[in-house]
């Protein structure tokens, strides 16, 4: 493809990436399942994140503006790297389809119930389709003002709720044993910090990768204090009770009740799950299809977008089939396959590209 | 009928997409759509019909579990 | 075949000349006229000897200036035999025409253009030549206060039909040599004339070419309004909303020129359109700056707030009678379900059914004569407030959430239009999927709203793409003595020297 | 064309939409539902759904009942609740929900039997609140509470405005969901009874304690005061106490009140709990025959406030642990702070917290008199 550079202010990609990580992690927040601790295994995964962020930042400074796939076939040679790129694509689009798996079986099983998941998920596909056919520009404009409402949403719900909570819970302060912590800041490594891999296949869109890259460090701090937040008011809402429930911030707005005029605050928290998710799932959708057209060398991704739409709706539904299956997914397959492209294969190329580049210099 | 009501959701697409494609003029970029096309046609057929019931979800958790040498749970049958 | 072209051309040309009577001049004219009954061709001898014929159109020309400034002098001032044969036309033009403006043209297809427009030729004789007096005269609205834009405070004139009245309108306002009227001519056969107006340092110059280069690549029979302009130049022709701004009052045509845009005045039309358009332009009125900021600032918040009520009330009423009872208080609850208890259709129909209802009537209130149209907004009212009510087809608050929605739908009176057919769009995606429906509609809303650009500019600056420093004149306005810049969208230029916040002196006190 | 293929796309989604469309007047909205055991074994479950027309038309007036209520047996509770399909014309909708009542032979049973279906299913919310009644809970539901109002919105109002006497706790389905999945051995919940058959007079005082799961006592009113005052959640309400030395009764109004519970490590080694209370109140009513003026009647004032709220904490204190039960859960407490030493204790707590030491320290404060000082 021929790459259009896209005009956009640095606060907008800080936005984007933090809605981006934000996500669907917002309603279903990370590391629930070891409840009060949830706050530790965020604070260990987001310190990984850091680690992860120094490797991409000096990965591209061997390859200056260079794209991902670019990076790859450099490194591993072209058939090699082709293959990783394809591997990377896979990973891109699956992703994608988690994501509207989510939204969908999130929907459907407490909104609107009675709603076949197919018509939902080509109802959300399709609008994703639209943002994506209008160019990242258009995606990355609307990002400030989701990231504002939905920012501003949980903390007015938290704000509700604040004669609900008590921070005994989070008594004691110090897990008597740690496996269970680190395995869990495994998975939000993987489920939000991780997923950034993506923007270094679109960052040389944006103009210089490495004055990009600060963007996504800022970025990833407005996520983790905001989903600090996010996981503190649950555990401190909800108790213990937040390991076992499926949808907790849902379930938190749920108690939200003010002189029964501010009550039942629970659409809030979907519009605001559908705002951010929108991003994500748009981000994913673009990186593909522009993936595609770039590996390709195609001089359009946008007639791509439809036929990616009906193969991504189709597979999301036949994804899961109950949450408890998709919280399995993400505690005990996801973090294993993700640590593939997110870390290993980064970290080869650096060292691939390290080595060869004192040999030639 | 529901397999007509596919095939016309198909062509309803293709027509959206055909202003685009001659707009573009790519004959690389016609290649990968229409593979991409077929592809989804393909799906959506074999989806209809209940033949396939593999998502990219489950080939990945049978891969990964095979590799962990886990035994997938129940419910992912 | 160029070639070919040019010498056709050369030819028709050619042909075109004037002919050295008058009598056979007229003969053409006549023909080319089709003998048009508001034609007139006087024909007159000078000094009893010459031949002369005068054409021009009845009711375009001021008869005054005709009479007494061109064919009295033609008439009495020579005398038998005295006629200066040699420089008979020199004469004319130099010593008898009391005309301000005259021009000399040789061919029939430029008297035609100018008789068409209101001016008068004179024909002599022995000349191939023309004289065109200026004599345009033609009834023409005053200047009167509009009838879209009525304001309490501030300038109460308006444009007219008459496209000089109206850039003299604009001049008045800004005495500035660098304010530059473009003169076009649109319409194959209305010949409209079209001006650009801007100010030559402020309005940019791609803009400005961009614009120019639109507006002569039209090619249509006819221009009746700006509104032809409009549609014929604009970005985004499938959007609902217009990204082209309007007004029909100079001192909105002279504040948005002077942030740096520019007008296109079209003859026949008191509406002037404005290049670029911001989405926030929607909510700007005249009167905004003429009063003190701060209640202008509350009402600014609630044309937001109004446009914002007038899009969704129907949907999210729909949304939650029909799909989220459990988010409406219970008591709520209870009162919705009382009124709505027996009543035949469900509420989307019944939703569906008022909105339209109100269209019709508002739509029959616009087009009727002013004593009709009285009578059916008391129909109206009376049908839609109370029969359906008491007749039990629709519940009470049903009628309340139609009645908000049809009254914050005039607040922004320039956003009606997108904002009945988002409206719909909303109701129709509420109906469908809810409040979820109606998130993600907001969403692709807001998508296609940040993909608009007018004319080269974002259409959401500043708020997609966020500038939190161009916000003064956004949600609130704020202060004039802090509106130090320009919008930046068109230039952000320094438009006042500093600290201009009134200061008093300390003797005042 | 391309917006035309778009309309055309979204007709197709418009016009098989609308699954999830349920009209407002098919639904019959429940406000309160009673739990009970029945004869042989099954749930009986009784519900009130209101009836809008007659709520909603105020000025028509007179006609019919605001509510009806309807019971329905089944193996399950929802079982039960879908049986009544049978006997109502509109589907039930729950969203509204705003009382859960309990019968009491059931919570003898086992109450997850309720909480487990109302905690899963979506359409019930958490916030309800969530009592035990003494007797049947269809007796409850079914009772008339004043006139054409809506009994269970009636129930919860009074519910609600309980904490001016806070002597019941406002338990929500919510915080029993949190209790028991964090393992307390002891949930403590409101308890309702009909005072009257024939008047239909409910009282919503006291409280139920259950063994996770099983009934096992009632608290009086006091306990259930000393219960929220060491759950730090007295509201208000008064403290009545006997004047000794000039007979007669003295009431305190609560205006304030910050409690704060700490396990300590007492010199011997041994656990306790150390109950922090401060309560700042006012004269309501005085036995007149002391100055008020006077500093060291003024103090002993105080002293007999803090005497009263120390009696109503032991109470329920003492009550636990005759019990054997922490439904104070103290547990808890001590895992907070202590947890290696909880770890040891954790098996064996059963048979330790008997003996655990209770501190209590009241600290009063009488920041008014009222409006006069005397009034003889």
């Amino acid at each position: 493809m021929v790459l259009e550079r896209i005009n956009l202010a640095k606060k907008q990609i800080i936005y984007v990436a933090a809605l981006f990580m934000l996500g669907p992690t917002f309603l279903i927040p990370p590391a629930q399942e070891i409840g009060s601790y949830g706050w530790i295994a965020l604070t260990i995964s987001y310190m990984g994140f850091l680690l992860l962020f120094s490797l991409y930042r000096a990965l591209l400074n061997l390859a200056p503006d260079k794209s991902l796939f670019e990076i790859l076939q450099l490194a591993f040679g072209r058939w090699l790297g082709l293959a990783f790129s394809l591997f990377y694509l896979f990973y891109f689009v699956f992703l994608l389809t988690l994501i509207v798996a989510n939204f969908a079986d999130f929907i459907d099983s407490v909104v609107l119930i009675h709603t076949p998941e197919l018509v939902i998920t080509i109802f959300l596909v399709a609008t994703a389709a639209y943002a994506v056919r209008k160019g990242f520009e258009s995606i990355a404009r609307i990002s400030d003002i989701i990231l504002y409402t939905s920012v501003s949403i949980a903390f007015l719900v938290f704000l509700f709720l604040i004669d609900k909570i008590s921070l005994d819970v989070f008594r004691p302060v110090w897990p008597s044993s740690w496996s269970p912590i680190f395995k869990s800041s495994l998975s939000v490594f993987a489920f939000p910090f991780g997923e950034t891999v993506v923007f270094l296949s679109i960052f040389n869109q944006l103009g210089k990768p490495q004055k990009t890259m600060p963007s996504l460090l800022w970025g990833s701090l407005i996520a983790f204090i905001s989903l600090q937040l996010v996981t503190v008011r649950n555990v401190a809402t909800l108790g213990e009770f937040v390991k076992y429930s499926s949808y907790p911030s849902y379930d938190v707005a749920r108690l939200v009740d003010i002189g029964n005029v501010i009550s039942r605050a629970e659409i809030l928290i979907s519009i605001n799950f559908l705002g951010m998710g929108y991003i994500k799932a748009t981000t994913m959708y673009y990186s593909f299809c522009s993936g595609v057209a770039e590996l390709f060398k195609l001089k359009s991704y946008k007639h791509l977008v439809l036929p990616v739409g009906v193969l991504v709706s189709l597979s999301s539904l036949l994804s899961f089939k109950t949450t408890i299956q998709n919280l399995y997914f993400i505690a005990e397959i996801y973090p294993y396959f993700v640590f593939v492209p997110q870390v290993i294969i980064i970290a080869l190329a650096y060292i691939v590209l390290r080595v060869r580049g004192k040999k030639v210099g | 009928m529901a397999y007509v009501g596919i095939l016309i959701g198909f062509a309803l697409l293709f027509l959206w997409d055909y202003k685009e494609i001659k707009e573009v003029n790519d004959k690389r970029g016609n290649i990968v759509y229409g593979i991409f096309f077929l592809a989804a046609i393909a799906y959506a057929i074999l989806f209809k019909s209940g033949v396939v019931t593999i998502s990219m979800t489950q080939i990945v958790s049978l891969i990964v579990a095979y590799l962990r040498g886990i035994r997938l749970p129940y419910y992912f049958r | 075949m160029w070639r070919a072209k040019k010498k056709k051309e050369e030819e028709n040309k050619k042909e075109d000349s004037l002919l050295s009577t008058v009598s056979k001049n007229l003969e053409v004219l006549k023909e080319k006229l089709h003998n048009s009954s508001d034609c007139v061709f006087r024909e007159f001898v000078i000094g009893d000897k010459v031949n002369a014929a005068m054409v021009y159109i009845d009711g375009l020309t001021d008869k005054k200036v005709i009479h007494d400034d061109v064919i009295r002098p033609l008439m009495f001032s020579y005398a038998a035999g005295e006629l200066p044969r040699k420089s008979l036309l020199q004469h004319i033009e130099d010593g008898l025409l009391i005309a301000s403006d005259i021009k000399e043209v040789n061919t029939f297809n430029d008297i035609l253009g100018s008789i068409l427009l209101g001016d008068a030729a004179v024909i002599v004789d022995g000349e191939k030549v023309a004289i065109i007096v200026s004599s345009k005269g033609f009834p023409i609205r005053s200047v009167t206060e509009p009838q879209t834009e009525s304001v309490i405070r501030g300038p109460r004139e308006g444009f007219t039909e008459a496209i000089r009245i109206n850039t003299a309108l604009l001049r008045r306002k800004i005495h500035d040599p660098d304010l530059v009227f473009e003169n076009l001519e649109v319409g194959v056969r209305t010949k409209t004339s079209v001006v650009i107006a801007y100010v030559k340092d402020l309005a940019k110059e791609e803009t400005v070419n961009e614009v120019r280069r639109r507006i002569k690549s039209i090619d249509i029979d006819g221009i009746l309004d700006s509104g032809y302009i409009e549609q014929l130049i604009e970005d985004n022709p499938f959007s609902p909303f217009a990204t082209t701004g309007y007004s029909e009052k100079p001192d909105v045509i002279a504040g948005r020129i002077l942030e740096g845009r520019l007008a296109v005045f079209v003859d026949g039309s008191p509406i002037v359109l404005t290049i670029p358009m911001l989405f926030i332009e929607n909510f700007q009125t005249a009167e905004d700056y003429y009063s003190r900021p701060f209640f202008i600032s509350f009402v600014r918040l609630l044309r937001y707030l109004g446009f914002f009520i007038s899009i969704i009330a129907p949907a999210f009423y729909v949304a939650l009678t029909s799909f989220h009872q459990e988010l409406l208080p219970t008591p709520l609850l209870i009162s919705i379900a009382a009124a709505s208890e027996g009543t035949p259709f469900p509420a989307v129909v019944e939703v569906g059914v008022m909105e339209v209802l109100f269209e019709i009537l508002r739509e029959a209130g616009l087009r009727m004569p002013r004593a009709i149209g009285q009578a059916v907004s008391i129909v109206g009212a009376l049908v839609i407030g109370q029969a359906t009510v008491s007749a039990g087809l629709v519940g009470e608050p049903l009628i309340i959430v139609i009645a908000i929605t049809a009254i914050t739908a005039f607040l922004v009176p320039t956003l009606y239009e997108a904002g009945t057919l988002l409206r719909i769009g909303f109701y129709l995606l509420a109906a469908t999927f809810g409040l979820i429906g109606i998130g993600v509609g907001f969403l692709v809303v807001l998508v296609h709203l940040s993909s608009l650009h007018s004319y080269g500019v974002p259409f959401m600056s500043p708020i997609m793409p966020l500038e939190a420093d161009s916000f003064q004149d956004v949600l609130i306005r704020s202060p004039l003595w802090t509106m130090k810049r320009r919008p930046r969208v068109f230039g952000d230029g320094i438009r006042q020297g500093e600290n201009q916040k009134p200061v008093k002196e300390r003797d005042m006190q | 064309m391309k917006q035309r293929l778009l309309l055309g796309l979204l007709l197709i989604i418009f016009f098989t939409g609308c699954y999830d469309r349920r009209e407002l007047d098919d639904l019959a909205i429940v406000v309160g539902l009673g739990v009970d055991l029945a004869d042989d074994g099954d749930i009986l479950a009784t519900v009130e759904i209101v009836n809008p027309q007659v709520l909603g038309n105020k000025s028509a007036g007179g006609g019919g009942e605001p509510v009806w209520v309807i019971e329905s047996k089944g193996q399950t509770l929802f079982e039960a609740i879908r049986r009544m399909i049978h006997q109502s014309p509109n589907k039930l909708f729950f969203s509204h929900n705003q009382i859960i009542v309990i019968g009491e032979e059931l919570a003898n049973k086992d109450i997850f039997l309720v909480t487990d279906f109302l905690l899963r299913v979506e359409e019930p919310r958490e916030d309800a609140y969530l009592i035990v009644a003494e007797g049947k809970a269809g007796d409850i539901i079914r009772a008339k509470i004043g006139i054409g109002s809506v009994p269970a919105l009636a129930i919860e109002k009074m519910i609600s405005s309980n904490w001016a006497t806070s002597q019941a706790p406002m338990s929500q389905l919510i915080a029993f969901a949190k209790q028991t999945v964090a393992k307390a051995p002891g949930v403590v919940l409101g308890r309702i009874a009909l005072r009257s058959e024939k008047e239909a007079e409910i009282s919503f005082n006291g409280a139920a304690v259950l063994k996770r799961n099983k009934l096992v006592d009632w608290l009086t009113e006091t306990e259930a005061r000393g219960y929220l005052w060491i759950k730090d959640q007295v509201k208000g309400g008064t403290v009545v106490v006997k004047d000794t030395k000039y007979g007669g009764n003295i009431s305190y109004e609560i205006a304030r009140e910050k409690t704060v519970c700490r396990p300590k490590i007492l010199q011997n080694g041994q656990m306790s709990i150390e109950i922090d209370i401060a309560v700042t109140s006012r004269f309501a009513g005085l036995t007149d025959s002391r100055e008020i003026e006077n500093p060291t009647a003024w103090s002993e004032y105080v002293l007999d406030l803090e005497e009263g709220v120390k009696r109503e904490v032991r109470s329920v204190i003492d009550k636990a642990q005759t019990l054997q039960l922490d439904f104070l859960d103290f547990g808890a407490l001590i895992k907070q702070y202590y947890p290696q030493i909880w770890q040891k204790k954790e098996s064996n707590w059963d048979k330790e917290f008997p003996m655990l030491p209770v501190a209590i320290k009241v600290k009063a404060q009488i920041n008014s008199v009222g409006m006069v000082k005397r009034s003889r």
